[in-house]
């Protein structure tokens, strides 16, 4: 019971947090909820006895992404009043949209889930067990090709990132590499013919 | 020797990268080497082809995608094997005549003929329904480029309607080769050969490959793209279009419909003549109110690969008639050497009017008349060509024509004499636009400051009509090489595979 | 004696016609005539060895194939030589008429800038036409046949600059293309029904053929050689210039003369005949075949002799006096009189040939002057070609004892003894046709070389006699026109001099008949010094000295009178106006509807282009969909999340 | 207790509210980003959940390779609007219609 009170409030915690992110007017606030989603995330993950990913999500989104979010937005300086207008508009029918929409979700995990266990408590892990050592496991094992290829597209990332982020500013000055590379020595030395001189 | 060409489009392609703008003159001359030595390669294909039977020869099997069973299955007979020295002996020819003519990207150009040629190897080599499906769209690239990039001013119209055309009726081929696919578990052309298909499954699939290759043949009424194709495309593209393109669609019904589907060929057989037959009337009288030469000629090529499809679809109907085989083996052999001939003359006669555009820029009859006067050596090749297409023995243009007219003939009185019509008419308008470009007085300064032909196109025409008149006055060896297979063809068309 | 003869007797031409036509520089101008005369002579001195070889008892005629053409569905089409009597005999003609044109040529075309390309044409022309005589199969046949008519288009449009040379030479190459139609037709038709090309095992079977019907429309069986033999004569209309298909051969008098008499006149034109003398097999077998062809060939003899009378081109005089003489060829095929017609093809060959070299000759001297109403009294001053050609009309007219008498004679005594149907009417035609030739070819000798002369001022008193390289085939050909007849009608017309080579049935055989009545040549001049012919031919000649030069004002008032008669001949029937304004005209209007509504409205504008925009308004109804915001894309993809989900659901339920 | 319902309730929740915010946001694509990882962030609670119920790890090293590539989508995704913002001097998701057609 105790672990299921701590859901719900969990949950709530998570719900309203999640509200927050796509209402606020403001996109610092709207990060901070969202900082606060991942926070609430981790939490139930926890209680879900996924404590790895928990830890990274923690490690890797607040601690990470989240700070870029805030980086790029105080960077842009984006007119907050501008940014929120028109909202009210489609405030309402996209609550209707996506009431709709977890409607038809709750009713489907109702109708397909009958006759299956699902209603039956997860149970517990027992002592000893690693979710971390699990995961390193069934990672290393038999997935480490995909391993790699996450990591050669984090990689890419942050190379495409740097990519389309970097310019060249005028008046800067800065090496050519390529043209170093290419220079011949006729662009350097230039050999003139020349009869000797004599000395006078 | 589909790679030799390629190899060479590539290098000239890298040459052209390296040199930069200024150096035409060598990728010209390595991609020359390069088909040259294509045309020498596939020589052998001639001299050691084995006449006596109808077996495929010079086959070359790898696994390609071992899962569905593509192989790439390459291998010759006497229906493809000509084909293949025609396209190996006019890209060289091609790439002579294009030396000056192109200024843009020449090496691109050449590149892109390379392409072409090794692509346009492939399909009439290909085993593989799947290979040949492949390299049958690839081929569209190229030519879709040549024309797209180095054509004339609504080119990309008519690329746009080329390619359009032609994708439509492959597209459906695809879907015929899938389900044959299904059914014989393999993409062997060989195989599906020997399938037994309810009659049914016949209609359709023959009715999906004849899309296909009547798009590309041309026949009624899918031909309206070959005119504005070669209207726009550049000389060189001309030729090929019209040389090697055209007789895919040929190609393609000896080597698919026929022997895959014959229940459903010898059904629908009346069709098919009854659009050969329009196509040689009809478009005989529209070729006639041209004004634009390259269209006549255009036009005049679908009346004649009309032949082709009369040649080869007469074949049930005298099997119906006589319930014996007398014509069908001549209405078949005169299709091929029609192809065969019309590649040489289509494409000598686009070669002249590209000579001709070369000099004044204009392709409307209307705008010259007289050249005989300062390119008598040009006129002379020209009248050649000229007859050549009117179908005047001694040329290579008659005996396919000959041979189909003899063979309609045994299916039905009135076939032949509407195919014979052709004479009348592929006379009236190809002499009417002799008469008014080339003879006559010269017409206007621009005739009269044309230079006659340099020694690179004297050598072009020259070659081309050595051939036309080879083929003329001595058809033997050709229909010696087809015979064969033919025969062969013969009876499989006869077993129904009910 | 081995084939080698006779590829050298074909291949000499062909081979100074490539030197002449290629060798440029190199061969010069004089090197043309010389290589190519060198040529045709060898030719025709072999021809007459051949001949000689056929004449000797007991000589066999030469069947062999050179070379295999090509082989399909056990069809085995060759390149051969079939040579017998009428093949030598014509191949003879052939030479000898050519030989004359090479040596006039060097006259005639002396200041022409294209010399070479002439002679080069000629040669190829005679290298074509013996194709044609020697084959021994259809294909050959046709090769020879289409050979000819590529020279003959060639050489009508020789002077390219012309615009009426080129319209001519168009002209005559389209008509014969319609004769080619039929003639491939009728080519298809033997193969089909006797499964091979070869002259000799078609002949061998041509008597099932007769058995044989077809049925062209439905429901009305025809018999398959009459169907063939119309197919085949319909080529042989075009290339003889039967009537409808005539009107080629006037037009075709722009080009150079010694063609005119080469090709127009002697050889190219009797190819028909030949041809449906070589086919007399197959055409025995038909009932129809022969009166259809003996009607158009009298129709013909005499429709444009009329024409013939209104002429004032003396070129043109003799060119309808050719389609007049050759529809008494046909005439005569048609009677089965096929020896008679051959007969006349030879004579007229030389007589023909003569007086339209004699008509260049004046023409040469005229400085290329044709019309006849310039000319008049030039007898003194060109006395060679006056005489020769006074030699040639008679010939043409048939006067006793002359070549022409004898072939043109046989013909008219053949078609009046023939049965078949329609003979009657032939019979009238050609007797009137008599009369008609003896007037024009009189008018015109007349005109030409007697009464006043009206030549152009400047013209006067330089008008002399031709140099030797023109009179002299003149005079050699003159020596023909006389003597080819007297020696020859007994061995050729009822001698049964062309043995196998061409066949006759029993009951059509009306030479034979006349045969038995024929005592030898001189009874046979008495005979005609008391026939019809004769005095027609008298009455003709009568006439025409009377108008032209008894009462020269007589032909005005005559013309006047009858104004109609006289319109409807010089525009020569409206055929020509039917032709270019219904023919030719409609045709292309076929086309350009075709083009205009089938091609670029229907099938462009409606389907293909018709799709495309189909398919372009479509796409612009979409494309409104499409605004580019984010949030749209994101918007249809949650309704068809919550749609699909629905559905998911509806379907559980 | 909790059972797998709760979370994929919730998971269902979190979704919507996601999707919500992508379509009722339509000046900012910054916050259309941090939508995305929400919607991210609810597939990843399924599989947890799902990888708990089945005793399978094999779910949660999907939820590693979906941090994974969300962090470099968001990487680049930040990238590119920077990009853009200096392009255009603005976010605003109503003025990008270049995709329009």
């Amino acid at each position: 019971m105790l672990t299921l009170a701590i859901f719900g409030m969990l949950a709530a915690v998570l719900v309203t947090a999640a509200t927050g992110v796509i209402v606020s007017r403001n996109p610092v606030h709207a990060a901070m909820w969202l900082v606060l989603t991942f926070a609430t995330s981790a939490v139930l993950w926890l209680l879900l006895e996924a404590e790895f990913l928990a830890i990274i999500l923690v490690l890797v989104y607040v601690g990470a992404v989240m700070v870029l979010f805030l980086f790029v937005v105080m960077m842009l300086d984006v007119n907050a009043t501008v940014a929120r207008e028109g909202f009210t508009r489609y405030a309402a029918l996209g609550s209707v949209i996506a009431a709709i929409v977890v409607g038809e979700l709750l009713a489907l995990l109702w109708l397909r889930s009958s006759g299956l266990p699902i209603t039956r408590p997860l149970a517990g892990m027992p002592d000893g067990h690693s979710n971390t050592r699990e995961i390193g496991l069934e990672l290393f094992g038999g997935h480490v090709f995909e391993f790699e290829l996450a990591a050669f597209l984090l990689l890419l990332a942050i190379v495409a990132a740097i990519m389309l982020t970097h310019r060249q500013r005028p008046g800067l000055k800065y090496q050519d590499v390529s043209a170093q590379v290419k220079v011949r020595r006729e662009d350097r030395v230039r050999l003139v013919k020349m009869a000797a001189e004599r000395d006078e | 020797m589909i790679a030799l060409p390629i190899l060479g489009g590539i290098l000239v392609l890298l040459g052209d990268r390296a040199s930069g703008k200024g150096g035409g003159s060598l990728q010209r001359w390595v991609g020359l080497l390069a088909s040259v030595a294509t045309f020498v390669a596939s020589i052998p294909l001639w001299t050691r082809f084995d006449r006596t039977t109808a077996a495929m020869q010079f086959v070359e099997r790898h696994a390609w995608i071992p899962m569905f069973k593509v192989e790439y299955f390459l291998g010759v007979d006497g229906f493809s094997m000509p084909l293949i020295l025609l396209t190996t002996f006019l890209t060289p020819l091609v790439l002579i005549a294009s030396w000056d003519s192109i200024k843009l990207r020449q090496g691109q150009y050449f590149a892109t003929f390379l392409f072409l040629e090794g692509l346009m190897i492939g399909v009439f080599a290909a085993l593989d329904a799947l290979l040949f499906y492949v390299f049958w769209e690839a081929m569209l690239i190229p030519m879709f480029v040549i024309i797209g990039v180095w054509g004339g001013a609504r080119r990309v119209y008519a690329t746009v309607k080329f390619f359009l055309y032609t994708f439509l009726g492959s597209v459906l081929m695809l879907v015929a080769v899938i389900y044959l696919y299904s059914r014989a578990g393999s993409y062997s052309i060989l195989d599906f050969h020997a399938l037994p298909l309810s009659i049914t499954e016949q209609v359709w699939i023959f009715l999906a490959f004849l899309v296909a290759f009547a798009v590309k043949v041309p026949m009624w009424p899918v031909h309206t793209w070959l005119p504005d194709a070669h209207v726009e495309a550049p000389a060189g593209g001309s030729v090929i279009l019209a040389a090697i393109l055209l007789k895919m669609g040929g190609y393609g019904l000896l080597r698919f419909s026929l022997p895959v589907v014959p229940d459903a060929s010898a059904l629908l057989a009346p069709m098919v003549i009854a659009l050969s037959l329009i196509a040689i009337v009809y478009i005989g009288l529209v070729a006639m109110v041209q004004k634009d030469m390259k269209k006549l000629i255009a036009y005049s090529s679908v009346a004649h690969m009309g032949f082709v499809t009369l040649g080869i679809f007469i074949a049930w109907t005298i099997f119906g008639r006589t319930g014996d085989t007398p014509g069908i083996a001549m209405g078949i052999t005169g299709g091929m050497v029609q192809m065969i001939s019309h590649g040489f003359v289509s494409g000598a006669l686009f070669f002249c009017m590209g000579v001709l555009y070369d000099r004044l820029h204009t392709r409307e009859i209307a705008a010259y008349g007289g050249v005989v006067n300062t390119m008598p050596h040009f006129a002379a090749f020209m009248v050649l060509f000229a007859m050549a297409n009117v179908g005047l023995p001694g040329t290579s243009g008659f005996v396919g024509e000959f041979l189909v007219i003899l063979a309609s003939l045994q299916a039905n009185f009135w076939y032949s004499v509407l195919a014979a019509t052709a004479l009348i008419t592929s006379a009236g308008y190809t002499l009417w636009m002799i008469k008014r470009v080339i003879f006559g007085a010269v017409a206007n300064e621009g005739v009269a400051g044309m230079p006659d032909l340099n020694g690179r196109e004297f050598l072009v025409l020259g070659a081309i009509a050595a051939g036309v008149l080879l083929l003329g006055l001595w058809p033997a060896p050709l229909v010696e090489v087809l015979s064969a297979s033919v025969d062969n063809l013969t009876t499989q068309i006869m077993q129904s595979k009910l | 004696m081995g084939s080698n003869i006779y590829i050298a007797i074909v291949l000499c031409p062909l081979l100074a016609s490539l030197v002449a036509g290629l060798g440029g520089r190199l061969v010069g101008r004089s090197g043309a005539h010389a290589v190519t005369i060198a040529g045709v002579g060898v030719s025709f001195l072999l021809s007459l060895l051949v001949l000689r070889d056929q004449l000797a008892p007991g000589s066999e005629p030469f069947n062999e194939s050179v070379y295999t053409w090509l082989v399909t569905d056990g069809v085995r089409i060759q390149v051969g030589f079939l040579v017998d009597t009428l093949t030598a005999l014509m191949m003879v003609v052939v030479t000898f008429v050519s030989l004359m044109v090479h040596i006039y040529t060097i006259g005639y075309m002396h200041d022409d800038p294209g010399y070479q390309r002439f002679f080069s044409y000629i040669s190829l022309f005679t290298f074509a036409m013996l194709m044609l005589v020697m084959a021994n199969n259809f294909m050959q046949l046709f090769f020879g046949w289409e050979g000819v008519g590529l020279v003959s288009y060639l050489l009508i449009g020789f002077w390219y600059t012309r615009p009426t040379a080129i319209f001519a030479s168009l002209k005559a190459f389209m008509i014969n293309r319609i004769g080619d139609f039929g003639f491939i037709v009728g080519i298809a038709m033997v193969l089909a029904h006797t499964g091979s090309l070869d002259y000799q095992q078609v002949f061998a079977q041509s008597a099932a053929l007769g058995g044989m019907q077809i049925e062209v429309f439905a429901g009305m069986p025809w018999s398959v050689a009459t169907v063939t033999c119309l197919a085949l004569f319909v080529g042989a209309m075009a290339k003889s210039a039967q009537m409808p298909l005539h009107a080629w051969l006037p037009d075709s008098m722009e080009g150079p003369t010694p063609i005119s008499a080469l090709i127009h006149a002697a050889t190219m034109v009797t190819a028909g005949v030949f041809m449906v003398a070589r086919m007399s097999p197959l055409f025995e077998q038909s009932e129809t075949a022969p009166a259809v062809v003996m009607a158009i060939g009298a129709t013909t003899a005499l429709l444009t002799g009329f024409i013939g009378i209104v002429q004032n081109d003396i070129k043109r005089v003799v060119a309808y006096s050719t389609l007049s003489q050759l529809g008494y060829m046909t005439a005569a095929l048609g009677a089965s009189a096929y020896a008679a017609g051959i007969f006349h093809l030879m004579t007229h060959a030389f007589f023909k040939a003569l007086l339209f070299l004699a008509a260049g000759s004046v023409i040469v001297a005229l400085h290329h002057e044709q019309d006849m109403r310039k000319m008049g009294g030039l007898r003194h001053h060109m006395p060679i070609t006056y005489w020769t050609t006074l030699l040639g009309s008679l010939a043409l007219i048939g006067f006793p004892g002359f070549s022409g008498f004898f072939s043109k004679d046989a013909i008219i005594e053949a078609v009046g003894l023939s049965s078949i149907p329609g003979a009657g009417y032939a019979y009238l035609c050609l007797l009137i046709g008599v009369f008609v030739t003896a007037l024009y070819s009189f008018r015109m000798f007349f005109l030409v070389f007697h009464g006043e002369e009206r030549l152009d001022a400047e013209l006067r008193g330089h008008v002399r006699e031709s140099p030797l390289v023109i009179t002299l085939p003149l005079v050699l050909l003159a020596v023909a026109s006389v003597a080819s007849g007297w020696p020859f009608i007994e061995s050729v017309v009822f001698g049964g001099y062309f043995g196998g080579s061409i066949v006759v049935d029993p009951a059509h055989a009306v030479l034979d008949e006349l045969g038995r009545e024929f005592h030898g040549p001189g009874a046979f001049v008495l005979h005609g010094l008391l026939g019809m012919p004769l005095l027609l031919a008298a009455a003709g000649v009568a006439v025409a000295w009377y108008a032209y030069m008894k009462e020269p004002s007589l032909p005005g008032r005559v013309r006047r009178k009858a104004s109609v008669l006289y319109t409807l001949l010089v525009n020569k029937y409206y055929l020509d106006d039917l032709n270019e304004k219904v023919i030719v005209r409609g045709t292309r209007g076929v086309g350009t509807l075709l083009w205009r509504v089938g091609d670029m409205f229907l099938i462009d504008g409606a389907v293909v282009n018709g799709s495309a925009r189909v398919v372009d308004w479509v796409a612009g109804r979409m494309r409104r969909g499409q605004t580019g915001y984010l949030y749209h894309y994101a918007f249809a993809m949650v309704i068809g999340l919550s749609i699909l989900l629905g559905w998911i659901l509806f379907k559980r339920a | 207790m909790i059972t797998l319902t709760h979370y994929m309730a919730l998971s269902a929740l979190l979704f919507s509210i996601s999707v919500a915010g992508i379509f009722i946001n339509r000046k900012n694509v910054i916050l259309l980003l941090m939508c995305v990882e929400l919607l991210l962030l609810a597939v990843n609670f399924n599989f947890i959940a799902l990888s708990r119920f089945m005793g399978d790890a094999t779910g949660q090293v999907f939820v590693f390779f979906i941090l994974t590539v969300a962090a470099a989508e968001a990487a680049i995704g930040l990238a590119i609007m920077v990009v853009l913002f200096r392009t255009r001097r603005s976010i605003n998701v109503q003025e990008l219609d270049v995709l329009k057609g």
